[in-house]
């Protein structure tokens, strides 16, 4: 693990990116050179991480993901119809099972309609974007749905190790996870060469429309994870939210340095990626700096480092 | 909202004879639409089903949840069919105006428009003229004659009335934020300008921080937090609608601030519990549901060619909980 | 007399890999200059020095005519009147040949505009002239391989240059067209004018240069006239070893029992009523002109292609065969003979393209033996010599010829109880493709029943326990390899059309 | 001209979806089979639509632009800049020179960091897509600019036909150009080799880097002349809007039948793609469903379509 671990942030070298964002902000943001608030940007930035790192998969078959955003909201709401209780008021466990098994049936339908109906990624993907956010509000009836389950709620925002929300705690592990996926099964493997060839990966015998589907899946499965750390943060689901979202997982995947041509990903990079998304909002935003100016700063520092990321990697592959 | 008038008085408008105007809190803005029924049951007449088409801002918002049951609620009253539409977000101008030029294409007896824009909508409105369906302004006005009158909350009053109460519950003094949902609509804009003139004018040892933009209550909780945190003298937050103050409680909560005010506005199942439980201090409601009703009815009235007022005030209301239960304001809220 | 060009003390370093060191290359006016060396010699990566598509190590000199140039792009080589026909191929395939053969072409627009009708018109005309049947209306991604080969030629033919590279021009091509292409060569020399040709076809080196310059592991070996030298002792420059051919198979098939066993095979496109078994440790082959449906018959029976009727039985066991997965699980490999497109994944490693048909060997409950897979991959790419520093180099940055050593190792790997290959030899060099001779016929011996497909008659009648030819779509004829002949191979293979069809009714 | 119209038609399956919607709505939704409905919906899906032509030329390089959408409100807010009369209040042809000026510089931008300083498409077009926004903010200062030149709005809304709006015109218009550009001049065909082999295109001789950036310019003029017919609709500009356009611009494009991988494009397909999402618009609208629903049915709808037109591409490809 290690071994991977260390050879992945060596390619990361948008990670230097983030170290001098932080740096600046630490020296010119009021407040911000504390400890708390480093904890704070990635507990933000947990929900769109854990969505980029399934979303990372996807990437590197060379598809993309846009329902990933109003996706995540239906799920949340369909965590609310479990285990509110106004609603069903499962128990916890079965509660989170169900939601999670939305999220794989979200994905196993965008896989189905990508590797068996032959539609474009894009548009199948766009359906469903349209779909989940239909669904939400019709279930939802367009009302904030509550989950005033303690241990939903302690999911995110207990903390299990003092001072460290749980939130915390469930992007690294699942960081981990995806990490082992990626270079450590067939489901990553297969990924990468879908991504890179899929059809001299069709040719070596692969069932690529499975393995195709099962990474839809496996970003479903994510994405849930991702709307229970979201929904569990607040303890409740505003069902019109989501929009854009998917954005801002993409965003996070690119700048970690996963083609979106597919046949390469970094794990650690996607990472990297969200908190250097979430930095920037948070420090601009502790710097007091109107919103219009921090898009036109976000954007063009994502250029720079998106950049910089390019040249030194070019550079290390020729010397 | 171009008719920032006061708003007008009671007596105007036959059909809401208690709604008064809202300069004290302790008024109630309006009552159940019920109760106003039989003063007018004389002077509306029924309809046979024509369609009454309102044109409103969001859709899935439960505030314009709130207006459409008003207006559902006059239409089976008077026996009038009520289409509902409204565009994503109130930044979706066009989404609107197409909507609104697919109300005419259909027809229907009466529109009833929530303009985004008070000046975007001309063009369209001279079309609607021109086919002879009267229209009503409604939630805030439009910059032109042809609406044959406006039913509203006064959002700019309504923000100093939350200003107010800001002021009074930090005592006057200290560093207040502002979390505002929207920064280019008109009703974005006057419940942020509202506030910060009303502090400006009579609050000069409250200091108001630049105010920050979130619509949605993860972005609003994680602007909260940052202001807490780049602020620790803060003592009050103002959030422009139920995410935004909702958001405001979570980054108090998250940030470990204590004693922290916080005020909303709109009501909402979230807000509602907040005030309730004491996190939240209160927050200032209009009347959705009286709004939706009202418009209707004008609708009804101008199909019959009866003679409109300039305005209709909607009213607002201050509550907090103290008065969270009382029926008057009660009916103003939804969850 | 000046030469037409000379180039001095080229070097080129990549990440790990000094492709060339300090080489020399002269090339008179009016002559054809074979460059021969194994794979990864560095021949593709001089040439595309030369052409200026790669900027060489300090030090390098290009003299074109006595003067010193520095050859700044594509455009600028072009400019200079040279030009180069890839190993790989170049082409737009959603373009149309006629577009393809104009693209990015000095006057091929005017002031911008495009004038489609009168590309094709020309294009019609230059494929007269060259003697070629081509579409020029055709989409390039269409064709087979071997057609926009053709393309390829003959748009390094149409820029009039003077200085002409051909980098293994024939590997896609079968007898016919080659003899074709080399009657367009000798159009092509004049006194002005000097070709080079690089290939592993010994053959064709023999018969078409003048002189013959070697490099051997990116270094300048020598250069000799080829009426007086023997190909061996060019080979012997080009190994540093001393290469024996046989002529014919070493072995004889032994066993009776029937491996693969293909009835009556349709496809909607081409393939009519193809029958063929075989035997257990016998390598079939499969000759025939371009386009006769050879590739065709390969993927159909491996499932890359649906088919409209025809049974396939393999080890005497009917089997369903609808996708490329079930053909690897009944125990069928297929090696493609376009690897970029259909074998390789070019931004992977070495291992893991070589474990890549027999995962199912290298995973436990979905888990990657990632110690297993280096250990394979480093096993394999021994065995084969694939010139690399080390198993984790990337695909893409290996030579032609070691691409396809890969893709050979994919499937020997894959332990399949039949394998088709279809061009195994490809861009191979002649030590190395003894070594694949070699390893198909320890693969005989363990038993597997194996199908080569090949454009090289000489290929076919080294290793072919017998011979299917092909022609329209049909098999012409299955011979023993005792009675076949390149001259009985090509008379079947050039069986008209109306004949077969004759013959049917 | 008429050749390659025929050509096209034939090739866009996805019109008899349109066909088969139109009819459908015809059927189904009051007051729809009139003629000024039909002009209603051309003339609503007509920026978007002019924006789609020039995002065709862009995904026929294998690359996007998700800076159209925001991109388009900041011309537009450019256009309030040189034309409105608290502003420069320049003559017409001048403001609306300068507002398609912009729009190239917008291209130019997004070109140059992808061809010259190779950035992914999506990074550098979402970095402007950021820039874009904060600008269009910063230079209203978040007011609606009202561009209240009459022959502005005539632009749009007059009516050189009686009729007939001159949106649908200058839409008209621009595809027959964006036709013209994509089968006869080197920009539609260079965009095309780029996208189907770039390096291949490279090794033709073909100046790579200059065409690409080409044709981000080109498809920064359509999104500006996207912009003068949105904004002179109405005679304003609203600062805020505009985000999330891009997904109806690509999805447009990508109905269209244009692969989003790059190589294949087709002008009618886009014109045809961006109507099937504005007819279904406003025939739902128009049935009176409720919006959520119209979510879930438009998701479906565009599903289906696009599964149609690749069936029945695969059958004539085969037959
Ligand atoms: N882009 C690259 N990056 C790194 N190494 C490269 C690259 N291109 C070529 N090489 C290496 O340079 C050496 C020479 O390769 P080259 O392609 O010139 O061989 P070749 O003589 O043409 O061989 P073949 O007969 O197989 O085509 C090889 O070892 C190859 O792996
Ligand atoms: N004259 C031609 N023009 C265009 N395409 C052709 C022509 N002849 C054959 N083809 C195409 O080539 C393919 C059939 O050839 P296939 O590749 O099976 O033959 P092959 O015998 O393997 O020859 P090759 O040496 O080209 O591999 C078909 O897809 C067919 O459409
Ligand atoms: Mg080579
Ligand atoms: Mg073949």
């Amino acid at each position: 693990m290690s071994r991977i671990l260390r050879s992945s942030i060596q390619q990361v070298f948008v990670f230097a990116a983030l170290i001098l964002i932080y740096i600046f902000f630490m020296i010119f943001a009021p407040n911000f050179a504390q400890p708390t608030i480093a904890l704070d940007i990635v507990q933000q930035s947990a929900y769109v991480g854990v969505m980029a790192l399934g979303a990372t998969f996807v990437i590197a078959t060379g598809g993309i993901d846009l329902s990933v955003g109003t996706g995540m909201t239906f799920a949340a709401v369909m965590a609310g119809v479990f285990l509110s209780g106004d609603w069903m008021n499962l128990p916890l466990a079965a509660g989170l099972l169900l939601t999670l098994l939305v999220g794989a049936v979200v994905g196993l339908i965008n896989g189905l309609n990508i590797s068996y109906l032959g539609l474009p990624p894009f548009i199948a993907t766009l359906a469903m974007m349209m779909v989940a956010r239909g669904l939400a509000l019709v279930i939802s009836d367009k009302s904030t749905i509550s989950i005033k389950n303690s241990g939903y709620i302690w999911l995110a925002s207990g903390e299990l190790i003092p001072g460290v929300k749980n939130a915390i705690l469930i992007f690294i592990i699942m960081a981990i996870i995806a990490a082992v996926l990626l270079n450590k099964t067939l489901l990553g493997r297969y990924a990468l060469a879908i991504g890179s060839n899929e059809e001299a990966t069709r040719l070596s015998g692969v069932n690529v429309k499975f393995w195709k589907t099962m990474v839809y899946i496996a970003a479903g499965v994510f994405m849930a994870l991702g709307a229970i750390l979201y929904s569990a943060r607040f303890g409740f689901v505003q069902p019109a939210e989501g929009v854009g979202f998917e954005l801002n997982v993409i965003a996070a995947v690119v700048i970690g340095g996963t083609s979106l041509s597919g046949g390469r990903a970094n794990i650690i990079g996607t990472v990297v990626g969200a908190l250097i998304m979430e930095t920037l909002r948070k420090g601009l935003q502790m710097m007091g700096i109107a919103q219009e100016w921090q898009l036109v700063v976000t954007g063009i520092v994502v250029l720079i480092a998106v950049f910089v990321d390019i040249v030194r990697r070019k550079r290390q592959s020729t010397v | 909202d171009e008719t920032t008038n006061e708003p007008a008085p009671a007596e105007t408008t036959a059909a809401a004879p208690e709604t008064t105007a809202a300069e004290t809190e302790t008024t109630p803005a309006e009552t159940e639409p019920t109760d106003s029924e039989p003063a007018e049951a004389g002077d509306v007449p029924k309809g046979n089903g024509e369609t009454i088409y309102l044109v409103s801002k969001g859709f899935q918002h439960r505030f314009w949840q709130a207006v459409k049951e008003g207006a559902e609620q006059a239409g089976q009253e008077y026996n009038y069919t009520i289409e509902f539409v409204g565009p994503q977000d109130e930044t979706k101008v066009t989404e609107q105006l197409d909507m609104l030029k697919t109300a005419l294409d259909s027809q229907p007896a009466a529109i009833g428009l929530a303009a985004l824009d008070s000046g975007a909508a001309e063009s369209l409105l001279t079309e609607i003229q021109a086919a002879n369906i009267p229209i009503i302004a409604f939630d805030s006005g439009v910059d032109s004659d042809i609406p044959l009158t406006t039913v509203s909350t006064d959002n700019t009053a309504a923000a100093a009335e939350a200003a107010k109460h800001m002021a009074e519950l930090i005592g006057n003094t200290g560093t207040v934020g502002l979390i505002c949902h929207d920064q280019t609509s008109a009703t974005g804009k006057q419940r942020c300008d509202g506030f910060q003139d009303w502090m400006a004018e009579n609050a000069p040892d409250i200091t108001v921080l630049e105010p920050q933009v979130a619509g949605e209550v993860g972005l609003a909780a994680n602007t909260a937090k940052s202001m807490i945190q780049a602020n620790p003298d803060l003592v009050g937050i103002y959030g422009t609608n139920e995410a935004a103050a909702t958001g405001a409680i979570q980054g108090a909560n998250e940030s470990g601030k204590e004693g922290l005010t916080v005020v909303g506005f709109d009501s909402g199942k979230t807000q509602l519990e907040a005030i309730r439980n004491g996190s939240q201090a209160g927050a200032v409601t209009q009347s959705p549901v009286l709004m939706g009703y009202e418009t209707v009815v004008a609708a009804i009235k101008a199909i019959n060619g009866q003679e409109l007022p300039e305005t209709i005030d909607s009213g607002f209301a201050w509550y907090d909980a103290s008065n969270i239960d009382d029926p008057e304001i009660a009916g103003n809220l939804y969850e | 007399m000046t030469k037409l060009l000379e180039l001095k003390n080229v070097s080129k370093t990549f990440p790990g890999v000094k492709a060339l060191q300090n080489v020399h290359l002269d090339l008179n006016a009016g002559e054809v200059l074979g460059l021969c060396g194994e794979n990864g010699a560095g021949k593709s990566t001089l040439m595309k020095v030369l052409t200026g598509i790669y900027k060489p190590d300090p030090g390098a000199e290009i003299w074109l005519q006595g003067e010193k140039v520095q050859v700044r792009d594509v455009n600028h080589a072009r400019d200079l009147g040279l030009s180069i026909i890839h190993q790989e191929l170049n082409m737009v395939p959603d373009l149309t040949v006629a577009q393809n053969l104009y693209l990015g072409r000095p006057g091929s627009h005017k002031a911008g505009w495009v004038n489609d009708a009168q590309m094709n018109r020309d294009a019609g005309e230059l494929f007269d002239k060259l003697g070629m049947s081509v579409d020029p209306k055709a989409r390039i991604g269409d064709l087979s391989v071997a057609r926009q080969q053709m393309v390829e030629i003959a748009r390094a033919l149409s820029y009039n240059s003077r200085i002409l590279v051909m980098d293994e021009p024939t590997a896609a091509l079968t007898i016919a067209e080659t003899e074709a292409l080399f009657g367009m060569i000798r159009d092509f020399v004049t006194p002005e004018t000097g070709l080079i040709y690089i290939s592993h076809r010994m053959p064709e080196i023999e018969e078409i240069t003048d002189r013959v310059s070697v490099l051997r592991d990116g270094q300048y070996v020598g250069t000799v006239t080829t009426d007086e030298v023997e190909m061996r002792e060019i080979i012997s420059m080009m190994v540093g070893r001393e290469v024996s051919g046989d002529a014919r198979p070493r072995n004889k098939v032994t066993s009776d029992e029937i491996v693969l066993s293909v009835r009556d095979l349709n496809t909607k496109k081409l393939l009519h009523d193809i029958n063929f078994d075989v035997r257990r440790g016998e390598i079939l082959g499969f000759a025939g002109l371009m386009g006769a449906g050879r590739t065709e018959v390969a993927r159909c029976v491996f499932g890359a292609d649906p088919r409209t009727s025809g049974e396939i039985h393999v080890n005497g066991k009917k089997v369903d065969i609808r996708t490329a997965a079930d053909g690897v699980r009944a125990g069928i490999g297929y090696l493609s003979e376009d690897r970029k497109t259909f074998g390789l994944l070019l931004d992977q490693d070495i291992k893991a393209n070589t474990v890549m048909a027999a995962m199912k060997d290298f995973n436990i409950g979905g888990f990657i033996l990632d110690n297993k897979i280096r250990t394979v991959g480093t096993e394999y790419s021994d065995r084969l010599r694939v010139k690399t520093p080390s198993v984790n180099q990337l695909l893409g940055k290996l030579s032609g010829g070691n691409q396809q050593k890969v893709v050979i190792a994919k499937w020997l790997v894959r332990n399949c109880d039949v394998l088709i290959f279809d061009e195994p030899t490809r861009g191979i060099d002649v030590g190395a493709k003894e070594e694949i001779y070699a390893l198909l016929e320890q693969l005989c011996e363990q038993g597997k029943g194996i199908v080569m497909i090949s454009s090289e008659l000489p290929e076919v009648l080294r290793m072919s326990h017998r011979i299917a030819v092909m022609a329209h779509g049909r098999i012409t004829g299955i011979l023993e390899n005792e009675d076949a002949t390149q001259e009985n191979i090509m008379e079947l293979a050039t069986v008209g059309k109306a004949q077969l069809n004759g013959e049917v009714a």
